[in-house]
């Protein structure tokens, strides 16, 4: 179990690394199942929660900032208990929700604590010290592995029966909850897209898109091309007034584009 | 805009220009943008690290060189996958010993818009279309899976941070004023297809349904379906968005929102309304 | 009966006046279904047929003046017949239909009628008389009271027997063609709105309003944010451009703005 | 646009401002905006019983009272829901004594596309949704339907009602002619939406079916969804509409063409066709 | 036999012609089906057997001078052959393709070799003789006439025998790859009108429609409805800003219009 | 645009009016646009068919007419359907002796959008509905099936053509110049409904798919439905359309565009792909 433990814990850290560092994301659960199935001896089972895991999670990313229950330990506890519990991956992934929403105030934590580590940054910018700025950005990838490298090795070591004793002392009811909850948390990275994106006069694409989604059932991709098209439209629309004006204002003829 | 003092380099030869190979070096440190992310500046240690190498063959002179890694410690943030056109347009201006005030009006114009169009188009729109697929396959026990979805994803991950150096690289020695003229119209095309988006995504993406089921007497309404999704579909969603929206505007951090969410979940499951 | 009959006039009445006065809407099948079943005595089935009849004649609104079949005589005289007779409510709806469609005759007509009283008007205003004014409007109150009590009150009172008599007398075809022009009168209503809001400016929004609701069924939400969308952008394209005009003609930079 | 002599109010003096209560019961008055309902001026007495104790406040003077009535009791139609607003920024108008021109104009582009805009926002977007759900619990027997329907209803209608008297003559007081200047603009956004949704409900609400099948020997084709659904869905519909529309532009009376509609409808159901 | 083959010769000679000149569209599968089946003495299986292949090649049309397989000849030789080997519609049309694509093939080549008949053309106009002119046109029509006839009349003069002889010679993957071959061909057609009407000013038209059509299954009646709305709403803005200009030109106040 | 030695014609008096009848001759006539069709000036000789009547009567100097005669047998494609549009304005200003640039521009312009719009319109949306209702009736036995179709579709047809030489010829007589002022609006208008219905034919007539299976041990995925549909619909279909476009812009002629793709319909069945 000690083997097992530890190299998951390693999956785990290098998968919290590459959440946010290098991006490859080998670190969705698509990817993470087959390995942890590899690594807990059912590749299959493993496959095939992790695929059911990432059907869930797909709108779980981070957005300016704002993070969803965290994926790789969603992922990464959710396949193992599948495959030591032999249970069904609908119900691996009530499991690992809890852990998933705990990691997520985990690395919102983090990401508050290391706030004052810019005034070292600054520090060593007058200094001209930029090995010292480098060092920072590495001891911020290494608490990356060691959060997630730990929160996936403990359940795994102490075994799925404690785990599962913890999770079944737990009401059940605590543990939809999470699971409704995650199912929310999209929508507080949405708002703060809208915070930064949303001006008045923008008001109309926003409402365009929605309505193509709720009555239309329309696919993302579908949407942005939609969007595309728009944003054409507005840009030739804009374009010709202003080389119209610049012709007036010269005393031109019309443009020919119009 | 400007700072108070305006800073004039030293030295204000031209710097040589960076090879391709100097350039390629860059886009693979940006790989590291989040490593030190934080609520105060995010990206802003991480964006140093990716361009020490060129800050430092650019500013000889020891002021120049701190004066510049100093400015470039603000705060910053931006898609990952799309800061190397952002890098590529500074450094050319850098090595042209640009002013101070155009160098940063570049990157602040530049990260907004890509930071919003990046997160629509990579994480909510190529990442589910190759994870579903992935994961469509992966369901039925086929390791292609993750193998079509790594390679798929990565093809354009890794396509736009080396690629997007270059053309930023480009665009910055050649026009950059061009650039800034054009950039009301780019970002403003980017808000466009970025709402749209992020309405849609709304509707897709959040999960909120009400699962209670009103009954009087024989009579058994669902209020999701016989109610709300009859009023609207998405509603819920919509309206939940909004408020966190409504509450970032009056000053809540992420984190309260958090853990409302998960109270509020909590309660739906408690009481059997959600 | 003649309780019953007078209790119907009285809610027939009130509901009369409620279509044009107040407009609480009490007066809608949905509403008057259950009242009727009160006064009838058979509540749940009243409520049924108001509810199945709200259904049918969702469109059937007073637009621009146009009045379509009568929905507060419809909804009273099918929900009483549905209880009397123990029919079904769809059935109900055909002997409904012929007094609906002759008291939008009568309403038609009580509002031509009413048009000479405008030279009242004239004389008391010049007169500074507005107590006269006054008395006028509820005087036209009251005949909406009276017209839709005096046609309730009547295929009540004399009863099911005589009514259905009636009724049956009428060969189907002429109940099942007033129930088809009932169907086809909001048309009227729509084209009076066209008459009024159509110029030729604006058919391009007429168009792909009807193109998303016949071909893709959406609702009418969906369709109103559709349009408001459109409103929001052809108003910022247009008073982009004023604002640009100005600053042309004085001799100003271009705005902000585009 | 202006009358032949121009009036000018005899007391120039602006009137004292009306108060909340005061206006409040303007609103309450003007649920009797169609009491008086015809032909000729439709709304037009029903909107100067609404408006009748503000205009004695304002104009002591008699004559310049006897002017407002008669100005005041000219053709008037807007949507009922809606006419607060206008009753609001006309006595703003008012009280300050301008022109009769001025306010007659603002109330002419006010109440058009108030009326359209109202009619497809309320009667035909508010009501099919609120009575839809109230429909669909009380055909199930649930006592909800019709209270859940008022309640919902109500609350905009009354909202509406009480709210945008305040708003319009807050308005009134603060910018009329700046009002003016938008008018085109609030006039032409109420087109595009009212023209958006009209478009959709003809494809909607107007039912307008061919139950006739034509056969050929062996072969039944169902006229309706054989052919005019594959030519176009709604396709009747929307000729019917378009027949009444020219119709009422040639002259027709609305009458007329109730009375044409009942004898298409007995004729299409005594030869089968419909 | 000779009969018939020359009857379906002379058919297809006309309805040769009617592809280009005329136009009358008699020339459709639709129609030549039944009119095959009178000649082979089977209209019921001419009519079905032309109203499958129809269905099937609805994009099939010369557009911009592109040709996709010849219907003519494919309506015709698919018609003829399901009536004499009896059998199922669908397995003539594979029957049918070969010799569509083949025709599509001569008739390219004819309009390639037509070309120098245009010298003739210009020295004709030189001399102001307008006969000449007129008699290259009737000779152009007469060609179409003659390929179609002939093509049509070899196989049926030689019998179905030696014609499913022949085809059943041929491998099962050169038929079915020849009628995948057809279900593309309209790409061509299409690629050419893009090559005439696309500027990147109007990409964006292209993706809406393309968007509707793929993830709506929209009609092409109701996409063109939706390009004409967006052509009005483009057609008043830029107008209304030209007017703009003009009145600003000219020192006037702003145009009612906007 | 003008040719070198600019043309004036030698009789400059203004030519007597055509007569409705005379004009429908000419539609008449332009029923033979194709008949000379080919590749190095496409419909130039039908053109020049339809009009020769009217040109004799037009130029009666010999020189003027064979001058017009070669003008007029340049380069010439466009809808036959809309063909007698350009022909009534032509002729209306070859009457006033309008300049041959004048002519030759008038003909140019509205040639390519009309072409585009009348195969969008009448190729591709007239032809799929008429037809597509005359199959279905056919499939059935039915003999309406193509009297239907063609009487449907010809109602359109002969109504385009004879109709649209009377209204070509009285724009142009009346107001050629505002014609060629607004002809940018009409051009740039029909390539607007052009390329959107373009756009949606690629997808509904473009039948391109791949019926590959792929399995993986237990595992069966379709490609098509699994795999290409899912990332978006009607994909290949349009890939393949854009190759095509960009192989001809690069200069491929289209005979080779058909051997290709005769080739790859073959490969594909041959290997099963397709
Ligand atoms: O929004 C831009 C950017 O903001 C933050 O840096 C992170 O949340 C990233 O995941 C995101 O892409
Ligand atoms: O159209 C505005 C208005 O016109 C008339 O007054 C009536 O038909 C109302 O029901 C309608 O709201
Ligand atoms: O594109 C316009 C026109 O071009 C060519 O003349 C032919 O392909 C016609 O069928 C087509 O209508």
């Amino acid at each position: 179990m000690l083997t097992q433990a530890l190299l998951i814990a390693l999956l785990a850290g290098l998968a919290g690394i590459d959440l946010y560092v290098g991006l490859t994301h080998f670190h969705r659960p698509v990817v993470l199942g087959g390995l942890v199935g590899l690594i807990m001896g059912d590749f299959t089972t493993g496959l095939i929660t992790g695929g059911t895991l990432e059907l869930i999670w797909m709108g779980m990313v981070p957005l300016a900032g704002a993070q969803p229950p965290n994926v790789v330990i969603g992922g990464i506890i959710g396949t193992a208990f599948a495959i030591i519990t032999r249970q069904d991956p609908k119900t691996a992934v009530g499991i690992a929700i809890p852990f998933a929403i705990a990691v997520q105030g985990l690395i919102t934590l983090l990401f508050t604590l290391f706030s004052p580590m810019m005034q070292k940054v600054d520090a060593f910018a007058k200094a001209g010290n930029y090995k010292g700025i480098e060092k920072i950005n590495y001891f911020g990838a290494t608490n990356y592995f060691l959060v997630s490298a730990i929160v996936a090795f403990l359940p795994i070591y102490f075994g799925s029966g404690a785990a599962s004793h913890i999770v079944s002392a737990v009401p059940q009811w605590v543990l939809s909850g999470l699971s409704v909850a995650g199912g929310i948390m999209p929508a507080i990275g949405f708002a703060i897209l809208l915070k930064i994106m949303l001006k008045k006069e923008y008001i109309m694409f926003f409402i365009v898109g929605f309505v193509l989604v709720a009555y239309l059932n329309m696919t993302t991709l579908a949407i942005a091309l939609i969007g595309l098209a728009i944003a054409l439209y507005d840009y030739h629309v804009n374009k010709n007034k202003t080389e119209n004006y610049k012709n007036i204002a010269n005393g031109d003829e019309m443009a020919d584009g119009i | 805009m400007a700072s108070n003092v305006p800073y004039t380099f030293e030295n204000q030869t031209e710097a040589a220009g960076l090879s391709r190979h100097e350039l390629n070096i860059l886009a693979f440190r940006s790989l590291m943008l989040q490593a030190s992310f934080n609520y105060e500046r995010m990206q802003a240690a991480g964006w140093l690290y990716s361009i020490i190498p060129a800050l430092r063959k650019i500013h000889k002179n020891k002021h120049d060189f701190n004066r510049s890694l100093q400015d470039h410690s603000e705060f910053f943030n931006t898609h990952p996958f799309l800061v190397t056109f952002i890098i590529g347009v500074v450094l050319a201006m850098e090595e042209k010993k640009m002013s101070r005030d155009a160098i940063r009006a570049i990157k602040i114009a530049l990260m907004g818009p890509l930071g919003g169009i990046g997160d629509a188009l990579f994480f909510l729109t190529l990442l589910p279309i190759t994870a579903g697929i992935g994961a469509s396959l992966a369901v039925q026990g086929n390791i292609a899976g993750p193998i079509v979805f790594l390679l798929a994803f990565n093809v354009v991950h890794f396509g736009a941070v080396f690629g997007l150096i270059h053309v930023g690289y480009g665009t910055g020695v050649k026009a950059v004023t061009k650039l800034k003229a054009s950039m009301k119209y780019i970002s403003r095309g980017a808000s466009i297809v970025g709402l749209t988006v992020v309405g849609g995504l709304i509707a897709a993406f959040v999960n909120f349904k009400i699962t209670y089921v009103w009954s009087m007497g024989k009579t058994n309404i669902k209020v999701q379906e016989g109610i709300l999704d009859k009023i609207m579909p998405a509603m819920i969603p919509l309206a939940y968005t909004l408020l966190m929206y409504w509450l970032l505007k009056k000053g809540w951090s992420p984190i309260w929102l958090i853990v409302t969410t998960v109270v509020i979940g909590l309660l739906g499951a408690l009481s059997g309304v959600m």
